[in-house]
């Protein structure tokens, strides 16, 4: 197994679910998150002081998938939340060694 | 003419409800855009506030309640800054300077309204400039003609606290606007959400709170009338969040924001009624302004117009129907003039002229005033500043 | 009778400040529940305003004020929608139309208090019929006793603000309907922890500020008697916080959740007593009523009853302490009667009585009225439903 | 003498303005600090608001109104717990018992004000021995001063409504005491970002509102000069605002927090004159008074000095700058006095005196004050404490 | 070492915290997310609009331990985790290569 | 790649990313979290009831580089995170098996 860890914009995560459903990938942890990626920094200002940060809204997706669905699950993701514009994300692939539930008793490896 | 320390009192305390009003509406608008809008959007309230301030001291009251000018609009050199009126002025037991505050935030809170269609992706200067007009060529002239001595107050038309003047101008202006400066980025293809419900349930409460000063304090008096204010506006808002709620429960689930919707619709839809009707009439007021702002908000989505926060349905449709609904429920008894019920056709028909043309004029003059400041300096931000926030891009703030 | 207009002054922006005070313990109430439930939470309160004010108007002003029948209930037909009350009708300086807006008030907050032995399990639906229903059944005979010329009011006994009518009423209702309704699933075994707790202090803030219109608007006068009432309302909220600040102190951290429950349980305690007793009366009225509910939630809490926001404790309570501290404490140079430390004992007597018929009959007519509700229609939501929370399931929303 | 009941309604209403304003200063300053401190710097205003009444009523308006002692402070045995003053003494229309209430609440916001220099840090303990003892000796005698028939009441000082009793005493204060404590852990090395900027917003919004009763009301009365103040507030805070955010604008983005922080400059200079200037002299003094704090500001943070929350910068030297404005715009048509626009040096000079020996007062006796509390029981945590937070240290609890 | 990702219910989160402590497991990272398991979906509805939304909310747990303490870490999880019914979440075992402190220079592998 | 995994301090945060930007790592994911380390609990305490409660706000940060850059990244973030008391928090490194972008078709492994 592997677990694909997607940061994308926070506008694209419902469109990105319904295609995950829509391609039988039901499982998701969404974490909501701040990102930077190659951008330039945008500067924050308090009352009458400033400070520079670099940091946008982002979301994080963390999809646990067998191995042979990573390839399809990438693909469905940047179709779904690829606007052409600095800010899209990116997708980085763990390995997973091991999954169980907490309801049953199950565990799988590998 | 003596001073009614009573009167002077509820006016006093009833324009610092109005002016309370004016951020909740930031708060109410400000807890249903994104998350990374919501200093903006509340900060267009909160500008509203300062603009309407100013610009009502050194020109609105003026053209609203200067000596008439062809029943079109008002002038009077010595409201200019309000230098001429007298410190001890008193008209109807209430201190003339009051009657100035008590206006003045109705103006701040037509403005405030009408940012609804705007929020999310507006350019701060171009507001600016936009609000300054706006308060001079559609809110003064709307409230000369209503309560200045203009044609619609010499006709009879009854607006008791500004169905037509603050809502359908507001309301309809919003949809001209949001027309002009056009849809968000994405809309109708993403979600959004509104990020923080209980933040527009809060800004909500302030608003139903604040509206019975805006309602009973336009009595313009502690009185009789003031206290049968307060319970038809207490009722209209009862019933409108109710039916509200029963509506879309019909059609899914009774959701918060669609009660404390439905109870801006009854409130709105009371408002140009509430010296005139009874509290049967009120009851009445807020289902049928709830079903009509209802199915103007439904039909808005159907249509895909993104007049963001629903000014246009729930103000400027709630106000058209409070206006003509006024001529219907209108109780010869509590005001003088009956309504349709009563069978005055007339009053009724005056009614409708006077939303009508108040609906025209809003939205064209509106339309037209937008249309000119985005040709020139522009309303909206780059599509790159929209995608980061407004609230980062035009305010260098972040709400985390 | 002529009218008062400092007197309605004060009465009409009373009555928006008790009007604010029942979407206030919306917030209080929803500061302190898991996230999951934070909307349902508030809309409890808020619905609470909607169906307060439209029973009022059907019925409830009616049994409430209507003429006396027996000593237990009021009864007019012509108060029935209102219709018989004239528009220009003055009592005591205020115009009844009035006194009728500022006593619906106080039904509406009665019926949001007690909604915190309901949250986060009650079906909607059922809310709303059992909450009609205990308005009428439970609310109105009550305050039909003690402001309405019922046994209560013909035996002299004092409740100036509504400890009885509204805090014991709706504290023990609160308890009984907890009873009926079982506790939250995974009670006494998982965490409960408020989820914003910034979010209850805000609706705390609000609650003392709307109390000030609730006691000394209570007055239904802007006199000596209102201020006084607004003097001891302040001194008993502020020793009844530093009471409960105190008390967590010895037992662990002077924590805000313990500072503004001790502010609202001297404010509960003050209620009945607020123009019967001096300063010095105040100050300990807020200490003593303080520690009583303080005591009570800890002794709820060892028992693992679900009473999940503490309206038993605070207001419940809190209430039936008042009562009898108002036949302590109450100065006959301020209302013409004394209390305990002048040696009344019979007014002590009365207080008894009348809080403990209060306990017994709100207890039981709500447990009973509950448990039919629950029999029938069923009052909770499904065990899946609840996992899953209100807000989704209940209104379709959801707070991030 | 003959009560007036509106003049009573409105300062009713208006002690209840003031009131809400001190548990609102601690939600604007709440939303400034990190989150890990909210609780703890909202529980700084709640306790304020306890701990303000109490002394209030035991011995703070006997200092501040008993009569007086040699011009320096007041003293009426009868006045020690309130318990000389009658219950229908009634004085310039308004019950005696209604100013005790309204001048509480001056002195409770005071305290909350100040709070800003030491929020973030302070031990509970040692702030409420602190705010009891410069309740004592540092507010009672300004407001001696005054208003109660000291020495600057006297010599024919202005202050309307505090900006010398309320705003400077605090401000400097909060300076004093921010020098004391030190800098909190890593202060100019880490950002201090404001975990939550609509919080803030909200606090702002309600010190607006509340502030109508502050100045407003301090005309002790329901007429012309009420209106007047009102007014000029409403005009001070506008300009103010819009000042402030043209200035961040220019040297960077007009943010939100100057936005409202400058919309509260221009409310803290109009105070001291809302009752003697004209409309054109609060526009400018909104426009000067916001440029005064926004430089104060600006150099508070380059000297790097922690006074947190900025108190000083807004309050103490917009108190001083309208102290001073006061004595240049005063008109003697309204108030009988000029100022140096009219070729009044003498006021002139006497505001500035005024102002100046406040400023020293309250920085001098607070630095002391708190030097002594801090060597013997410690003004501040352990640093271990601090970098877990004031929330869960102090008070057990924790903002998710 | 692994690192244990555990989401659960938000309910349950105290009691496996305690468990974990009881164990000797003290070190822990908690993020509140939203999840999305096989459960049906339920519907949001704004006003008078409506939208499909699928996610609840979870809390998800890091801890990261020796190898040979992973299997009694996983059993504790399940045991204080469980309710039976649909919703009690999943774990997953991840590759940690190494560990580091920020406090001391210390930096363990494997 | 590797993803490195870091705890720190909320008001470190800044700190390290102006460092990370200076040394040519822009890319960062961050995420409030609660944590617990081998510190002692604290007591919660609502109203009148106790609860004892052991997380503190804390800041995680996720970064992917490329293998060799790992060792000077941990070097940065000890340099700006560290304060030298308990709490400065850990670090951890996962192996990263790909990184794809979303706005291009850009797929890297290894
Ligand atoms: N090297 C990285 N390590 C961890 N997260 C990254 C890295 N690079 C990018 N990200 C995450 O992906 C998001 C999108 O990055 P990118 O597409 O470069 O957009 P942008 O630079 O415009 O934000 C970032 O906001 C960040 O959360
Ligand atoms: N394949 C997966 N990848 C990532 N997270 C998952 C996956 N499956 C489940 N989860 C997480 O575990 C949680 C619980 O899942 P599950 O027990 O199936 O419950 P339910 O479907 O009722 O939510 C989900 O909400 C989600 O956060
Ligand atoms: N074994 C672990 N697994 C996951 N996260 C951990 C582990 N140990 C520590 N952490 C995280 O690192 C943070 C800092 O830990 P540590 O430096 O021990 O500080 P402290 O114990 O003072 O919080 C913790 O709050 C937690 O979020």
């Amino acid at each position: 197994m592997k677990m694909i860890m997607a940061v994308i914009r926070p506008e694209k995560v419902d469109d990105v679910l319904n295609a995950l459903e829509q391609n039988n990938i039901p499982g998701v942890t969404i974490t909501e998150v701040l990102g930077r990626g190659e951008q330039g920094g945008i500067c924050l200002q308090y009352r009458a002081g400033k400070m520079q940060v670099k940091t946008l809204p982002k979301t994080k997706l963390e999809i646990v998938v067998p191995d042979k669905d990573v390839e399809n699950l990438i693909k469905v993701i940047r179709e779904h939340a690829r606007t052409g514009k600095k800010g899209d994300g990116r997708i980085f692939v763990l390995p997973i060694e091991a999954a169980a539930w907490v309801r049953t008793d199950d565990y799988i490896t590998g | 003419m003596v001073l009614d320390t009573g009167a002077t009192a509820w006016v006093l305390i009833s324009a610092a409800l109005v002016l309370m009003m004016v951020p909740a509406v930031g708060l109410f608008y400000g807890g249903m855009v994104r998350k990374k809008n919501v200093i903006s959007t509340m900060m267009l309230s909160f500008v509203a506030l300062a603009l309407g301030i100013v610009q009502w001291i050194i020109i609105g009251y003026s053209l609203a309640f200067g000596g008439d000018v062809g029943g079109v609009i008002g002038w009077s050199l010595d409201y200019i800054g309000l230098s001429g009126i007298p410190l001890d002025g008193v008209t109807n037991g209430i201190p003339d300077i009051l009657f100035v505050c008590f206006q003045m935030m109705f103006a701040c809170l037509a403005l405030a309204i009408l940012t609804s269609g705007i929020a999310g992706r507006v350019k701060m200067s171009s507001y600016i400039l936009f609000g300054l007009l706006w308060l001079t060529l559609v809110y003064a002239p709307l409230a000369h003609w209503a309560w200045g001595g203009g044609w619609a107050a010499q006709l009879g038309a009854l607006d008791f606290a500004g169905g037509t003047v603050v809502h359908i101008s507001s309301g309809f202006a919003a949809l001209a606007l949001a027309l002009v400066i056009g849809k968000r980025i994405g809309y109708g293809k993403q979600t959004f959400a509104p990020h923080n419900i209980p933040m527009t349930l809060i800004g909500g409460m302030f608003l139903v709170v604040g509206w019975f000063g805006f309602n009973a304090g336009s009595a313009l008096a502690a009185n009789e009338l003031a206290a049968s204010a307060f319970l038809v506006t207490a009722a209209a808002a009862a019933t409108g969040a109710l039916t509200w709620m029963a509506l879309s429960w019909i059609n899914g689930k009774p959701n918060s924001l669609g009660f404390i919707s439905g109870a801006i619709a009854g409130l709105v839809g009371i408002t140009p009624a509430a010296g005139y009707v009874n509290v049967i009439g009120a009851l009445l007021i807020g289902v049928i302004t709830s079903m009509v702002c209802y199915t103007a908000l439904r039909w808005r989505i159907k249509k895909g117009i993104d007049e963001s926060l629903d000014a246009w349905a729930i103000h400027g449709m709630g106000g058209f129907a409070g206006a003509i609904l006024t001529g219907v429920f209108a109780v010869s008894a509590i005001c003088g003039v009956g309504g349709l019920i009563e069978g005055n056709l007339q009053q009724f028909g005056i009614q409708v002229l006077d939303a009508v043309i108040a609906v025209v004029y809003s939205f064209g003059v509106t339309f037209i005033l937008g249309w000119v400041i985005n040709k020139t300096m522009g309303l909206r931000v780059s599509e790159d500043e929209e995608y980061i926030g407004m609230d980062l891009v035009q305010h260098g703030e972040q709400q985390a």
